[in-house]
């Protein structure tokens, strides 16, 4: 089967910013991504779960784009400037794709 | 005095006092209970409409007086003005930043809407009545004293917050606010023969559910406790036990200017001295991400919700008796 | 024409389509108000589960007739046949190539059962009585639908539709189907004194937990609105409020020559207008995979559902009552 | 034996037991109906809490006694030998690995809540009274058959269970026993008139409330039978089968020492006949990791759950008459 | 601690096939899969979330496999032809794994 | 957008076994992870799906770890104490990540 190379970029951030950092996503002229639930975790600011919480301030997501290897630094750029003063964590990770003229 | 204390103690044995200790027991205890998370969506959800629902029939029943507009503006003042009383205090008391300072004071200007839930019960359990149109007032308190804490921060000077229009959307139209007001809208509509038809679903089963929601609060709150421990100076421990009673004061005051009778008066004290720990934590992680949410939700939900909803509930209602001899 | 005025204006004015109608504008304004996606689940099997039971404990209370059976025939013959209506209006006032008009037909002929569920709200509040089998036409109707659909496509060539055995198990057995026939079946056992001890849940709350379930279903069509303004071309529009119509009388039409009374002509009449949003979708994106749901999704569930919520249910009560003089 | 004959059919023919049966169906034809976890999770909190409660409200009525403690002390020495005699059945009667064989065996000795609520329901229905006080005994036999497995293990050398304190703390304050114990205590706090204010919330829907728990744990019986059919031997089933009735005997027999009437001897033989499924699989997975779900999981929610629901609870009620002649 | 080299495979794909693609799956000799949730995203038709649906039609899984890199071809030859006419993404990474005995 | 070397350790576990996880990547040094819910797999044990349980016994979560590569390491050896006699999964990538200062 013939694979591509692609970059696997996660964002995992703060739900009430998820709005913005979709936007800027699409800004960056990219258009695929899908976003898993995040149900815990830890960090500098401390230990939090989902079961911890009332209301959706405290909860995080994971906002997953599989893109072209030349779109990295445009994605980034955009990502960075959500990203910048919220927490929230960005990883890159090289990867292959089936049908890449999907992307 | 008498009075109170066992106005203070019927509260503390109530079904609902008792399961909301029950939960902030058990997780102070580290047991696994937990409560889905969309169960307790669910519930909010169900909470809400019912209050907004009834609050609607009873104004389509006794009609819409001056009464109404005034409270509402007392409510919006009060909203905003008390984040800056609230900012004096904790810079009195405590060394908190400018940034988390005026954060935590936003809270206390906005409400909390099961506190205000809660209230509503102990008036009926007293057999008191109060206005339908209090479920308004709280929706018009949600928000206000957000924009006061942003002036608090772009006063400072700084990085500041950062605000803009889709914020304001999110904060005005956020999901609780749409479902109180749209329910007390269905409710002025459909009047109270509209309500007889859901009665059994939103009216009869009403008590009981808000004893699950508060078990949950409960486990959220022993949670947070349990969390946050070393955030807690005495400071801010004091803070959280004094502001609402601070609140709840000037908010009563309010009452009387406005001339409410003793229900009302007492709503109004209870959202006055009640914290927000849903609107504007959401709205502070976007527009002041640099404030720590450790320290607002340790104080708005692990120590003045319990207050108010224990020892706060009988103390405003006393004092709303006083004053208005009802 | 009166009295059709008046009963549209009832019935826009109940709690149940002003909670939708909340619903959708909730959506339209981008509130963040949600209902989280496990408890519109447990809603729908409850609600299944309640009408399920309800319709059997009538049949065991009334017994079983030759107009069940007729019904249910007539009731697969329409779900066969108006997915082929259906197909020639869209040729006719659409672009829609042959795939996705045959895709969007299925979901007419097939049903809404919560459109069936308001309907029976309806006919409670008219106090208008029912046949407890009309739940066994509905489930009837879900599945034949969609053979005829993909008739339509395999007839046309290409490279046509996927279908297996496993397909179809998924559909006779999906799960609404499989709740409304067991509830029913567990109604016609338990009859009605099993039903008595089960009342307060599933008869007494049932409006109001219906109302719930309608604002979530507005929140679902607004948002699905909002997002795809861009595929609705005004022929498409037309057909969605067209189509209902004509599916409309012509289940009136054959509840007529069964000879059904006013209540069960209605919800024949209702079950023929309305269009699956949950069964079929799911059938047309593992059978049809180059259907687009962006377009069936759309009309069914932001165009038809809508329509046929407020001002379908009591169109079609006129008509049954014109037709059987009731 | 006519007795026992209608009151199996009486039994099998409620809407409690049918909902389960449908799950069971549902699940076995492969349909796609699911409960959210969520859903289900909400629903066993609301039914530990209200059973709770009603215990602890009837033992706030009728003042606590003698039997109270002797019937707690019970259930622990039922609760701690019954594995050991489960084990020894399962040596001879199966090819399990002693640690297997220790894994299942503290399932039995540990109970079903859920069975418990069912018998509590079918006594309802007999309108037979019994204790409120059998809700704390049921807590109190949860953990006990987790320590003596524990010990056949270890007595048998090997890599053992891997047992700590925070272990311990787990098993003992885990949800369910946290919320019946806190429910059952709220319930002696409020008393009678307590209970009233929630009662249409808590009492009236509960039968309602628990068709749908049991037509969710038929789903899950169902799938898990489907899944783990290779592992059940004719010696696993026949165990199944078996254990319950053998632990239901020595149940009744403690009973009758200890004086209790019908009613609650009634629930002490539905205890001790009763398998675990939610706390001791957990704690097994923790501290006995070699020990295959698959056997134990199979065979107490697949085999004795279902034999004790359908059959078993008629039995041992008619046990119950004859030892009590009640 | 040792490791050794696996592919870690991730095919997010609309509920409704979930049966079929694990099928395929098992076909291709792959036992070890893991399902994640997936809440939302966006991609060639457009965006949708878990909240605006109500059926199961609309959703998506996330289904991840972590393999011995012989076994890669025939899983995406099996996953491909599930994939080939629906949406859904397949990617491919390198990664490590302790315990290899298990894969 | 300047990016660092990290390490993605990813370890699926059950449920019962995830205070202990987390208490062993603490004691690891390790405070930053961020936990998924799993709602179904396959293993050697055979299929699950978090539908098909009634506790908690049988469910699953996903922990991910991003770690600079001088940790992993001893994370590994915590986590493998944990996960030994236990079923669970742990997988390890490279990727890059914004803001090393903050792992
Ligand atoms: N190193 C990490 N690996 C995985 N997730 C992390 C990491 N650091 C932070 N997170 C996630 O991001 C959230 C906020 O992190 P922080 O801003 O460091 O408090 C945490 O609660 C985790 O869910
Ligand atoms: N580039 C991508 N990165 C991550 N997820 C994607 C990407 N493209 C598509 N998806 C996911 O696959 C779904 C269907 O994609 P599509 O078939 O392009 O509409 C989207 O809604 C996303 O959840
Ligand atoms: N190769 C694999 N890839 C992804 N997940 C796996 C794999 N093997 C096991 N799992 C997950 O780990 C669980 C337990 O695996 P096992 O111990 O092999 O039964 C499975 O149910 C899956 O959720
Ligand atoms: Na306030
Ligand atoms: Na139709
Ligand atoms: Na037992």
């Amino acid at each position: 089967m013939e694979q591509h190379d692609a970059k696997r970029v996660v964002i995992t951030i703060e739900t009430p910013m998820q709005r913005r950092l979709l936007a800027a996503i699409e800004e960056a002229g990219v258009t695929g991504y899908s976003i898993l639930p995040v149900i815990g975790g830890s960090g500098r600011s401390g230990p939090w779960s989902a079961e911890g919480q009332v209301g959706r301030a405290g909860g995080m997501v994971q906002v997953i784009c599989i893109i072209r290897p030349d779109r990295l630094d445009g994605l980034l750029d955009g990502v960075f400037a959500v990203v910048e003063r919220h927490i929230g964590v960005v990883t890159v990770t090289d990867c292959t794709v089936l049908r890449a003229e999907r992307f | 005095m008498d009075g109170l204390l066992s106005l203070a103690l019927t509260n503390l044995g109530s079904p609902l006092i008792l399961s909301f200790v029950l939960g902030v027991a058990a997780a102070l205890g580290r047991s696994d209970l937990v409560f889905p998370e969309a169960a307790a969506k669910a519930l909010s959800i169900y909470l809400l409409f019912a209050i907004g629902i009834k609050g609607g029939v009873s104004v389509a029943d006794h009609g819409i007086d001056l009464r109404l507009g005034l409270t509402v503006l007392a409510g919006v003042a009060l909203s905003a003005a008390l984040p800056l009383l609230a900012f004096q205090l904790l810079k009195a008391m405590t060394r908190l930043d400018r940034t988390n300072a005026a954060a935590v004071a936003a809270h206390y200007g906005s409400i909390s809407i099961v506190t205000f839930v809660a209230g509503t019960s102990v008036l009926q359990t007293a057999g008191i009545p109060s206005d339908g149109f209090m479920v308004a007032v709280a929706a018009a308190m949600e928000a206000p004293a957000i924009l006061s804490a942003l002036w608090l921060i772009s006063r400072g000077g700084g990085s500041g917050a950062q605000v803009d229009a889709e914020l304001w959307r999110e904060i005005l139209l956020n999901g609780s606010i749409v479902l109180l007001i749209g329910a007390f809208a269905i409710g002025i509509i459909v009047g109270a023969d509209g309500l007889a038809e859901v009665e059994s679903f939103f009216v009869a089963p009403f008590k009981g559910a808000l004893c699950l929601f508060l078990l949950d609060m409960g486990l959220v709150a022993g949670r947070g406790l349990r969390r946050s421990r070393d955030v807690l100076t005495p400071g801010l421990l004091a803070f959280g036990l004094l502001m609402p009673v601070v609140g709840g004061v000037l908010g009563a005051m309010a009452g009387m200017l406005i001339g409410l009778p003793t229900g009302s008066l007492f709503l109004l004290t209870v959202l006055s001295a009640s914290a927000s720990y849903i609107a504007v934590p959401a709205a502070m992680r976007v527009a002041v991400p640099d404030a720590d949410p450790g320290i607002y939700l340790t104080l708005s939900l692990g120590i003045t919700f319990p207050f108010n909803l224990t020892l706060g509930l009988p103390l405003y209602l006393a004092l709303a008796r006083m004053l208005t001899g009802g």
